[in-house]
């Protein structure tokens, strides 16, 4: 908890194999970890939508993580390749149009690390906290 | 002196002791330490005494003056605890709770004091030091002192900075923050780090 | 009805006084409504509570962004309102709300309909590049008064059907002179709403309003049937059509932003128009000559033969059209004959059904002669 | 080509058994150019380590903020201690972004600043890595090839990283002798054996212990000559033979076999400033 | 789009005190109820237990619910089993969400308050994200009886065998010229001492002749693609360069053989030729030429072996081959290889040539091995003492963190063997002594009161410099007697590093190839560790042995007649039905770029050139979404993952409730709080 | 560089000449409308009605791409038809062609270098003052007041890349002058053999050298691209220069329609998943006290933006559609240009470069984690 209290809200989309199973992994192992995440599930990275990223924005996340197989590990052989990809185009946009891109993470974690998967979470909250809260969450004009 | 619960609290969070919880206690440290006969106990019994805060016993004991850095523990250990930085703490907290000094902190301060006039060391003016506060082990290295002297390896002038009044004030900046840090002022911040 | 209830004080201030009061008697949960931005410099929709009225809402505004029978259907479309929510809507919006309730668009459960004696809207396009402040003004002056402010669309000035009439609550303006308000009851759901309101007791006689009203209808209509007339002349025959949509660059534009042009995708721009290279070098040759993108003409009159019916000339896609084809006036044209037809008017009635859904017996045997036949509700 | 380094020469490296002069003409010989950084102060080594919290971080980062300013991006070490002090600086306050802070406010009293942007190497390290074999035995003039040389590395240079070699069993200074066409003790199980350090002042009798055996496995496996790549180190294991009338085992740096199999003259080794005395055997 | 006015049920879980010990139950079912469309909230001790279950059916046929969230574990728990239930219930299975409030929640937050909003925040998501699901129906297919079993050690051996057993088709795959494992180069087995190759030699032989085994040595497995049921394996046959039909195993053609290699079997105690089997009884005992030491393939001279053979049986001509077979479930059994000590190089092994590791002192054991089952140094001694040490490279953070759990007993197994064959002293140095199963403890007494030092310290240093006399041509090992708290020098003869286990190389690839992850030590995730020891995430693929984790002889076998089991079960199901969730394409959207047949990485999309719109063949899809993800138009929908599921459970989770929260359904719907019965 | 070669005959002379020496079936070109005071891009088969034609009008009422689209998607021609594309249409088709909505087949691409065009609703055929002014500008390697903002700053104005049969270069000099040609492809040589122009080696080059005049134009639009980019993204400085960005923006969707880009059929963000249940609403409104309607409405352009930047080509149809006078084209370009450099791509460069999303490059996934 910062001082003035602000509890930010971050949607983390993680891959079924690798980074869910790592979340799931530290709670395994009751790795204590900031309260802000709230997870959505998807199949694969590469799932992950670049709108989905900019909506999340737009619509008031304060951060965004994206969390997939490391390099070599996808499930889905190459499925990360392409996540990857796509996050960099939402995050070009998303910086060029305004919206703080320090917002947006994307992390590879694999499924043994739950600590990791703690240790990323603190750190992006950590973050996202020092940033304060998204603007456009407020913003009636968006 | 502190008790010992104050003490197992001061080295566990301030100088992050907490590690040593992880020890199994299988004595690698103790076996290759260079120094393991001399000392009242090898570090492994050392740290089994602080988990369970005989700090009296720990910072009395002369084990960590004996470590000379060679860091042969603390490559082996398979807990991966930097034992020799927990030596150095336990030197400092030693020094700190007044416990009678051992030649070694004499040593360190003979060291240190020309390093905090001049910036640098020269052998002589250490050994001219140690040799005020020991003159029995001075005397017994005499004969080798002579033997430099003539080979012409004792520097006896110090070699001062150029800039010695900007390193002096660098120093006592430190020494500022030090002392504050001690002071309470920046101790909170320490502690709540871990 | 010949009474109302009469509400004392500046128009603009006492709708949202009014407003409130439903909302803090939790007589509504919401209220949908024009409204302004922070800056004041943009008009939109908004959907509010009785914390964002104050700040946001603003119930008259001089142009039609978007047409507000959309914004109902987003609300309502898919099983209704959750809450009770006010909707205030231009009369030519609450027409297109009730021709979208009938087609399915628009769920009017915990709606409350309320509408307003419209003064019109200025085009889009100019009020955006005009002097903002100075339109603003002209449009709150014109408000509750006889006279139209300058400028008007061309829609607006020839519409006849500016009253409110068919809400839950009508607000009547004309013949208040600026001095405050009527409040109507519609419905016996308005009735029920009024009944919780302040000023509830406070009634006035409505005759004065009901006479200029008739009034301004008779001379409306009479503009409308020779502004119409020459229209017609004008766009008579496909040359002359072909001239005033020569300018269109096929972006759709209208069919976008009509409320009653709900399909998700345009017949138009389905596969089932599309040709192969081929058979376009065909037309081509038999045209001398293709426009490229082809069809043009069938986009706007296919789109009459879908909508024209229930067209309420709210005129929105006049204000859309970055090519300026007088799209709104087009298409009013097209609707005032076809709607004869039929004797159907778009937004009169929730009950009245679509022309296309019902059919009478009797008319079989007039198939030669249907403008002698009128149609008769089944 | 010349190759340039910033050196810290550490206060030890003067008063060393010829270390400086036979760097120098090693350096001379090869093209090196261990440019000083000026004005460099004491690092603090164990000493402050083990008594002062700020004050052993500070000592180190004044130094490379001097390197760092004097535009140099590693810093040639020529000291164990010297070298792991610096580096486990370097390391800490990479990672400890307050430490890092609290420094600088100290070093801003000079307008100094300490940002990191270097590399801390050993001086053997860089001879062995930074130059091809080849390129070193091209200036090789004496034949060493019957020369048995005990390789002594020390506690400190490879503890507690090991990134440069393995921490028990090191072979780089293998690799420079045998550049040089001398023979390394390859079984030489005593190479990182503490020598005691600066127990020898205060605890003399334990260290003496400590520095025969590391002597006595060189004799008995057979070395001319036990070869070091730091002051202490040489020191150490060179005084700790006086009492002992029985052995003779020569303690050089790696510097002064350099120079011998360069062919260098007396007064680049310094030879005689030894407290053993060196013959060389060939 | 609704299929019907979606009414929901939400279960909150406590999960005795795992979720409610955090989280405020009451508060989260309460607040369940306000949402909008939920019909009932309630909170129950444990969702997954029978009673729990039997009140979402009730609650479904009685309430009319057609759509159920659970708030508990996470979905890899209990999701199947809550999808049953609302089968069973009578709705579709897939009107069913999961949120994840004990891993993702109450147990990895501190703050309660956090830790209920939290869990707020997931049902809210839930619930929304339920309203948009659709009624799905899971694929039935066929599946393949034949299995395939990866790894010819003692777990895959004992898994082939109990599967050809029961009448199915096995391929065993080993990479290996012979299947045995490290298992057929041991002596003794612990505690009961009986030898090692009198109980594997006849499974070899059993796995080698059983009708049902198609043995496939010398090979390794190149690729899996397909799924549960229907996996297609492609399985790359490495040549021999003998013709495994003429060749009688004769041997001359080794006896012949001119060039000398390390023997890999004996690890590096001895030498065998470049055509060999690696032990006697090798099965097959067909021999394999080694391409890289054979001084034909090097020199393009010799054939010595193929002049020597009577049976002609040398073919050079050999090429590799490529074999593709069918299978409905995969059996990993690679096991393990040793820790290489190389690395410790305070203990000298690789420079003292008289430490050993454990399995190099199997082999001096063993009879077949470089000295015949005597142990004698390498100049020929009878050793006067050996030292054994414990944990090399286990239980090591600069190693393997974990521990290895058999070196306890082999090394007191060594301790008795050395005993029994020389007499010498005895030095076990260990931390902690493990023997934990059936007569451990009494063997480890046995050892103890053969007078075998046992030393309490991990071993510092093994050196060979001379201290004092007696340390002389002997090597001194150094520790801290932790129990006596002084350090001792044990001069010795012998030093026996009784290393750890760490998985098979390969393993990296195989667990790729079928889509299963390594936990960190590198060891085979399983499915779960109490109820799925032996199932992994990938349906249909099963492991046994320490591929999954040390273990020792008994229970590698276990593994290898459980998984067998697993494989029969599946097979014996004849139909499998798999996850709905697959990709869809709605030709009225599609606009037949084919960018998505661009990044589908199974070829499971193309386009129909008639419609010109891009189809999906659900078969081959796996349903990562990728495809849903690039097409602009979103005429791809994958199933259960489609565009308005996540992006409600994005709206839910991102939207608070608070304004509405306390007046929407407050007044007709109480939530039920039942208490635990 | 291909060589360029004074074909000596005009504009119209040559468009005949391709009908009557080439057996070409059609020619597809912006034209005189036979009704009204405006031009449309217009297909012909037959050289009387060509004569109408008048290619280098400075308007696009429709990317010509997207016509192109619309021509070749179903089935291309079974003869060759020629068709004039501005170098941005070039680029959008070769991003169509991409995506299979376009076929390359029996088309021979004809372009020409650009001098921007008029925002369609200021230009008319009888605005002669206007179109003196403009090519007077061209003559003179000067940019024309009153062209389009990303007109003015679009350096790509001379058509480069490859995918043309037929380059005609026009800056320096005055359209109705005998056309100075490049052929660069086989297809492209072929014509110029059927039209009886001679090719280099009998050598006819260039009797002006038009170099100066580009340069002087891409001088002054590079100055004037850096200007629009910089306004755009200081525009874009925080989350309340979106807001301001996109305030007017009625929701319309018209800048997708007529982007040629844009192929999808439905757009995603007119699709059901943007169409939310009534309580989401109340529940968005709830968390800031009000809700702006239609919702989503940034989102639409900052998605677009996610699905065509990368390949948008900056023609500047979108803002010609505006009604509403959003600077859509100068955002889209300036961001689309950001989101390409990312990926090293430039849109309708090269067809047989890969859409950056349906690629990748092994390296690149360590370097991203962050």
């Amino acid at each position: 908890m910062t001082d003035n209290g602000y509890e930010p809200k971050i949607v983390a989309f993680l891959c079924n194999w690798c980074t869910f199973t790592a979340a799931d992994l530290a709670g395994t192992s009751r790795i204590k970890y900031q309260p802000n995440i709230r997870i959505i599930k998807v199949m694969c990275s590469s799932r992950v939508d670049p709108v989905f990223i900019l909506k999340a924005l737009l619509d008031g996340a304060d951060g965004v993580l994206i969390g997939g197989c490391a390099p070599g590990d996808c499930h889905y052989s190459k499925g990360n390749f392409y996540a990857r990809r796509k996050v960099a185009l939402a995050k070009t946009l998303a910086q060029n149009m305004g919206l703080d891109t320090d917002r947006i993470r994307l992390s590879w974690i694999p499924a043994s690390e739950g600590p990791k998967f703690a240790g990323v979470v603190n750190e992006f909250t950590e973050k996202i906290k020092k940033i304060g809260a998204n603007p456009a969450g407020q913003e009636v004009f968006i | 002196m502190t008790d010992n619960t104050t003490l197992k609290d001061r080295f566990f969070k301030k100088y992050h002791g907490e590690e040593i919880q992880k020890c199994i206690q299988c004595g690698t440290c103790s076996g290759s330490c260079p120094f393991a006969p001399y000392m009242d106990f090898g570090p492994r019994q050392l740290f089994a005494m602080a988990r369970e805060a005989d700090m009296d016993e720990v910072l009395n004991s002369n084990t960590m003056w004996f470590c000379v850095s060679c860091y042969n523990c603390v490559v082996k250990c398979p807990r991966d605890i930097s034992i020799t930085d927990h030596m150095y703490s336990l030197k400092k907290m030693a020094a700190k709770e007044s416990v009678k000094p051992p030649a070694m902190l004499d040593l360190y301060r003979s060291f240190n004091s020309p390093v905090e006039k001049y910036g640098r060391l020269t052998d002589a003016a250490a050994m001219a030091e140690f040799g005020l506060r020991h003159p029995v082990a001075a005397l017994k290295n005499m004969p080798l002192g002579v033997k430099l002297v003539l080979k012409k390896r004792l520097e006896i002038k110090p070699r001062p900075l150029d800039n010695l009044s900007g390193f002096i004030k660098v120093m006592e900046k430190a020494e500022e923050m030090e002392n504050q840090e001690t002071n309470g002022k920046l101790a909170n911040m320490e502690s709540t780090k871990q | 009805m010949d009474k109302g209830i009469w509400i004392d004080g500046p128009v603009n201030k006492g709708v949202m006084k009014f407003l409130k009061g439903l909302l803090e008697n939790n007589a509504m949960d919401a209220v949908l409504m024009p409204g302004k931005n922070k800056t004041g410099d943009s008009n939109a929709w908004f959907f509010l509570d009785r914390d964002g009225l104050d700040e946001s809402a603003s119930p008259f505004p001089p142009v039609m962004t978007t047409q507000g029978a959309k914004m109902v259907s987003y609300l309502t479309k898919k099983n209704g309102s959750w809450k009770k929510t006010g909707v205030l809507l231009r009369p030519c919006e609450l027409r297109a709300v009730i021709e979208l309730a009938k087609l399915k668009q628009v769920d009017l459960t915990n709606l409350v309909l309320i509408s307003y004696d419209c003064p019109g809207a200025f085009p889009l396009k100019e009020y955006l590049s005009g002097n903002q402040q100075e339109l603003d003004m002209a449009f709150e002056t014109s408000l509750g008064t006889q006279t139209d402010p300058e400028g008007l669309r061309n829609v607006c000035s020839i519409c006849s059907n500016f009253t409110g009439s068919g809400a839950d609550i009508e607000i009547g303006l004309i013949g208040a002179d600026s001095k405050g308000f009527w409040l109507i009851p519609g419905t016996e759901q308005g009735e029920e709403l009024l009944k919780k309101t302040e000023e509830s007791n406070s009634f006035k006689s409505l005759e004065s309003r009901d006479k200029l009203v008739e009034a301004k209808s008779v001379q409306r209509k009479e503009k409308r049937e020779t502004t119409l007339d020459s229209f017609q002349q004008s766009v008579n025959g496909p040359e002359n059509l072909m001239t005033v949509l020569s300018s269109c660059i096929n972006c759709h534009n209208c069919s976008r932003v009509c409320p009653i042009c709900f399909c998700r995708e345009c017949y138009f721009d389905s596969r089932a128009l599309n040709s192969g290279a081929d058979e376009m070098l065909r037309r081509a040759d038999r045209k001398q000559g293709l426009r490229l993108l082809p069809d043009l003409l069938l986009f706007h009159m296919g789109r009459m033969t879908h909508m024209s019916i229930s067209c309420v000339s709210c005129g929105a896609c006049e204000d859309a059209c970055p090519a300026d084809i007088p799209v709104s006036m087009l298409f009013t044209v097209a609707a005032r004959d076809t709607r004869k037809i039929f004797d159907y008017e778009p937004g009169r009635d929730i009950d009245e059904a679509l022309p296309y859904s019902v059919f009478n017996f009797e008319e079989l045997k007039n198939f030669e002669a249907p403008y002698t036949r009128q149609y008769s509700k089944q | 080509m010349i190759m340039r380094y910033g050196f810290f020469p550490g206060c030890s490296y003067k008063g060393a058994a010829g270390y400086k002069e036979s760097t120098e003409a090693v350096c001379r010989e090869l093209g090196i150019e261990l440019a000083e950084i000026k004005d460099w102060n004491c690092c603090g080594a164990t000493s402050y380590w083990s008594t002062q919290d700020l004050k052993s971080y500070v000592l180190p980062a004044r130094t490379m903020a001097l390197a760092e300013k004097q535009g140099f991006t590693e810093i040639a070490n020529i000291c164990n201690a010297c070298y792991s002090t610096l580096r486990k600086a370097l390391t800490r306050l990479d990672e400890d972004g307050e430490l890092k802070e609290k420094v600088n406010l100290a070093l801003h009293e000079e307008g100094l600043e300490f940002t990191g942007n270097l590399k801390i190497r050993h001086f053997m390290e860089i001879l062995v890595n930074d130059f091809d074999a080849d390129e070193i035995k091209k200036h090789v003039k004496t034949d060493l090839a019957e020369f048995v040389v005990a390789p002594y590395y020390g506690c400190q240079l490879n503890r507690p990283w090991g990134d440069i070699d393995d921490t028990i069993n090191p072979v780089l200074m293998d690799r420079l002798i045998k550049a040089l066409g001398a023979k390394p003790l390859t079984n030489y199980s005593a190479k990182t054996e503490c020598c005691g350090a600066a127990h020898m002042v205060a605890h003399s009798d334990s260290c003496v212990v400590l520095n025969r055996r590391i002597v006595k496995d060189a004799v008995e496996k057979g070395a001319d000559t036990i070869c070091t790549l730091c002051p202490l180190c040489q020191f150490n294991v060179d005084a700790s033979q006086a009492g002992n009338k029985s052995v003779n085992m020569p303690v050089i740096f790696f510097t002064q076999l350099m120079g011998l199999a360069f062919g260098l003259g007396k007064n680049d080794l310094m030879l005689n400033k030894l407290l053993t005395p060196f013959k060389m055997a060939v | 789009m609704r299929e019907s006015i979606p009414k929901i049920g939400v279960y909150v879980c406590h999960c005795g005190t795992n979720i409610s010990g955090k989280v405020d139950v009451d508060a989260v079912s309460q607040y369940a109820a306000t949402l909008p469309n939920v019909e009932t909230a309630r909170n129950f001790k444990f969702m997954c237990s029978n009673p729990g279950q039997q009140l979402v059916i009730d609650d479904i046929k009685e309430k009319g619910l057609n759509r159920v969230v659970v708030a508990s574990c996470s979905p890899r728990m209990h999701e199947k089993t809550f999808r049953k239930a609302c089968q069973t219930a009578g709705i579709n299975p897939y009107y069913f969400q999961m949120a994840c409030i004990r891993e993702h929640d109450s147990w990895v937050t501190e703050d309660p308050d956090q830790a209920t909003k939290k869990a707020k925040d997931l049902v809210r998501g839930a619930v929304f994200r339920v309203t948009h699901h659709q009624q799905l129906t899971s694929r039935v297919v066929d599946i393949n009886p034949n299995v395939l079993v990866i790894g010819g050690g003692i777990a895959g051996m004992q898994a082939a065998l109990d599967i050809a057993d029961g009448g199915k088709k096995v391929y065993l795959v080993e990479r290996e010229p012979s299947i045995g494992g490290n298992m057929s180069k041991f002596d003794k087995t612990f505690p009961t001492l009986d030898c090692a190759a009198c109980i594997s030699t006849p499974k070899l032989v059993a796995v080698g002749q059983h009708e049902n085994i198609e043995l496939m040595t010398y090979s390794e497995v190149i690729d899996v693609s397909g799924f549960v049921g229907n996996f297609k394996i492609k399985i790359k046959q490495k040549p021999r360069y003998v013709d495994a039909d003429k060749c009688t195993g004769c041997g001359v053609c080794s006896e012949k053989c001119p060039s000398k290699v390390l023997s890999e079997f004996d690890h590096e105690l001895t030498n065998r030729k470049a055509i060999y089997t690696p032990f006697p009884q090798s099965v097959p005992n067909t021999r394999v030429i080694d391409a890289d030491h054979c001084i034909y393939f090097k020199k393009n001279r010799c054939r010595l072996c193929e002049k020597f053979c009577e049976a002609n049986a040398i073919d050079f001509e050999q090429k590799e081959k490529i074999v593709e077979v069918d299978v409905g479930s995969v059996i990993i059994a690679t096991g393990f290889e040793t820790f290489d000590p190389v690395t410790i190089s305070q203990y000298g092994f690789g420079r003292f040539p008289e430490v050993y590791t454990s399995i190099q002192f199997e082999r001096i054991n063993n009879a077949t091995g470089p000295t015949s089952g005597k142990i004698l140094t390498k100049d020929g001694r009878k050793p006067e003492s050996v030292a054994i040490v414990h944990c090399v490279g286990s239980r090591d953070k600069n190693h393997m963190k974990y521990c290895s759990r058999v070196c306890c007993m082999y090394s007191m197994k060594f301790a008795h063997l050395v005993h029994e064959k020389t007499g010498a002293e005895v030095y076990e140095f260990y931390i902690d002594i493990r023997s934990p199963g059936k007569g451990y403890e009494e063997f480890y007494n046995r050892v103890q009161e053969e007078g075998t030092h046992f030393i309490r310290g991990k071993v510092a240093q093994i050196t060979d410099i001379v201290d004092s006399p007696e340390d002389r041509g002997k090597l001194v090992v150094v520790a801290e007697d932790t129990l006596a708290r002084k350090v001792r020098r044990i001069p010795v003869d012998m030093v026996v590093l009784s290393v750890g286990l760490k998985p098979s190389s390969g393993i990296e690839d195989i667990v790729r190839m079928v889509g299963i992850s390594l936990d960190s030590d590198g060891w085979i995730n399983e499915l779960h560790p109490k109820l799925g020891p032996l199932a992994t995430p990938s349906d249909g693929i099963f492991v046994a042995g320490c591929c999954q984790g040390p273990k020792d002889i008994p229970d590698s076998v276990a593994q290898g007649q459980g998984a067998a089991g697993e494989a029969l079960s599946l097979i014996s199901r004849g139909k499998l039905e798999i996850e709905a969730s697959v990709a869809n394409i709605d030709p009225e959207k599609c606009m037949g770029c084919r960018q998505c047949e661009d990044v589908c990485f199974y070829g499971a999309i193309s386009l129909n050139p008639v419609s010109f719109v891009c189809e999906v063949n659900e078969a081959i899809c796996k349903g990562c979404g990728n495809c849903t993800a690039t097409c602009p138009n979103k005429a791809i929908e994958l199933k259960h993952f489609n565009n308005d599921e996540i992006l409600a459970e994005m709206e839910g989770i991102l939207f608070n409730f608070d304004k509405f929260q306390g007046d929407f359904n407050q007044d007709e719907i109480k939530p039920d709080i039942i208490e635990p019965v | 560089m291909e060589t360029f070669i004074n074909s000596r005959m005009t504009i119209s002379e040559f468009i005949a000449a391709i009908f009557d020496k080439r057996e070409t079936a059609g020619v597809a070109a912006m034209a005189k409308l036979p009704s009204g005071n405006k031009a449309a891009y217009t297909l012909f088969t037959d050289k009387k009605s060509a004569e109408n034609s008048i290619p280098f009008f400075p308007a696009m009422p429709v990317n010509a791409a997207k016509a192109v689209s619309k021509f070749t998607r179903q089935a291309s021609p079974s003869k060759e038809v020629a068709m004039f594309l501005r170098p941005c249409e070039l680029r959008a088709l070769t991003e169509l062609v991409k995506i299979k909505q376009a076929g390359l087949d029996n088309l021979l691409l004809i372009s020409f270098d650009c001098g921007g065009v008029f925002p369609f609703k200021e230009i008319s055929i009888s605005d002669e003052e206007k179109l003196k002014s403009y090519v007077d500008a061209f003559k003179n390697g000067k940019n024309c007041e009153g062209i389009r903002p990303v007109c003015a700053a679009c350096t790509k104005f001379v058509p480069k890349e490859n995918q043309a049969d037929i380059v005609i270069s026009l800056i320096g000099r005055k359209p109705h002058d005998p056309l100075v040609m490049s052929f660069p492809t086989e297809k492209g040589k072929n014509t110029a053999k059927a039209l009886g122009i001679d090719l280099p080696d009998k050598t006819h080059t260039s009797p002006v050298a038009p170099s100066t005049a580009v340069e002087s134009l891409f001088k002054e639009r590079e100055e004037k691209e850096k200007k629009l980019k910089e306004k755009i993204k200081t525009g874009f400085a925080d989350t309340g220069g979106l807001v301001s960005m996109f305030d007017r923006c009625i929701s319309c969707h018209a800048c997708s329609y007529v982007c040629p880009i844009c192929y999808c059929k439905n757009c995603y963000f007119d699709s059901q998943t943007f169409e939310y249940f009534s309580e989401s609403y109340f529940i968005r409104m709830g968390e800031k006290g009000a809700l702006r309607l239609p919702v989503d409405r940034t989102l639409f352009h900052v998605g677009r933006l996610s699905h065509m930047g990368l390949s948008c080509v900056a023609c500047g149809m979108c803002e010609d559609a505006c009604p509403v006078n959003i600077p859509v084209s100068q955002i889209f370009k300036t961001i689309g240009s950001e989101a390409q450099a990312v990926f090293d791509y430039i849109p309708g460069k090269d067809l047989n470069e890969a859409l950056p999303l349906l690629t990748y490059s092994e390296s690149e996934l360590e370097t991203f984690e962050d």
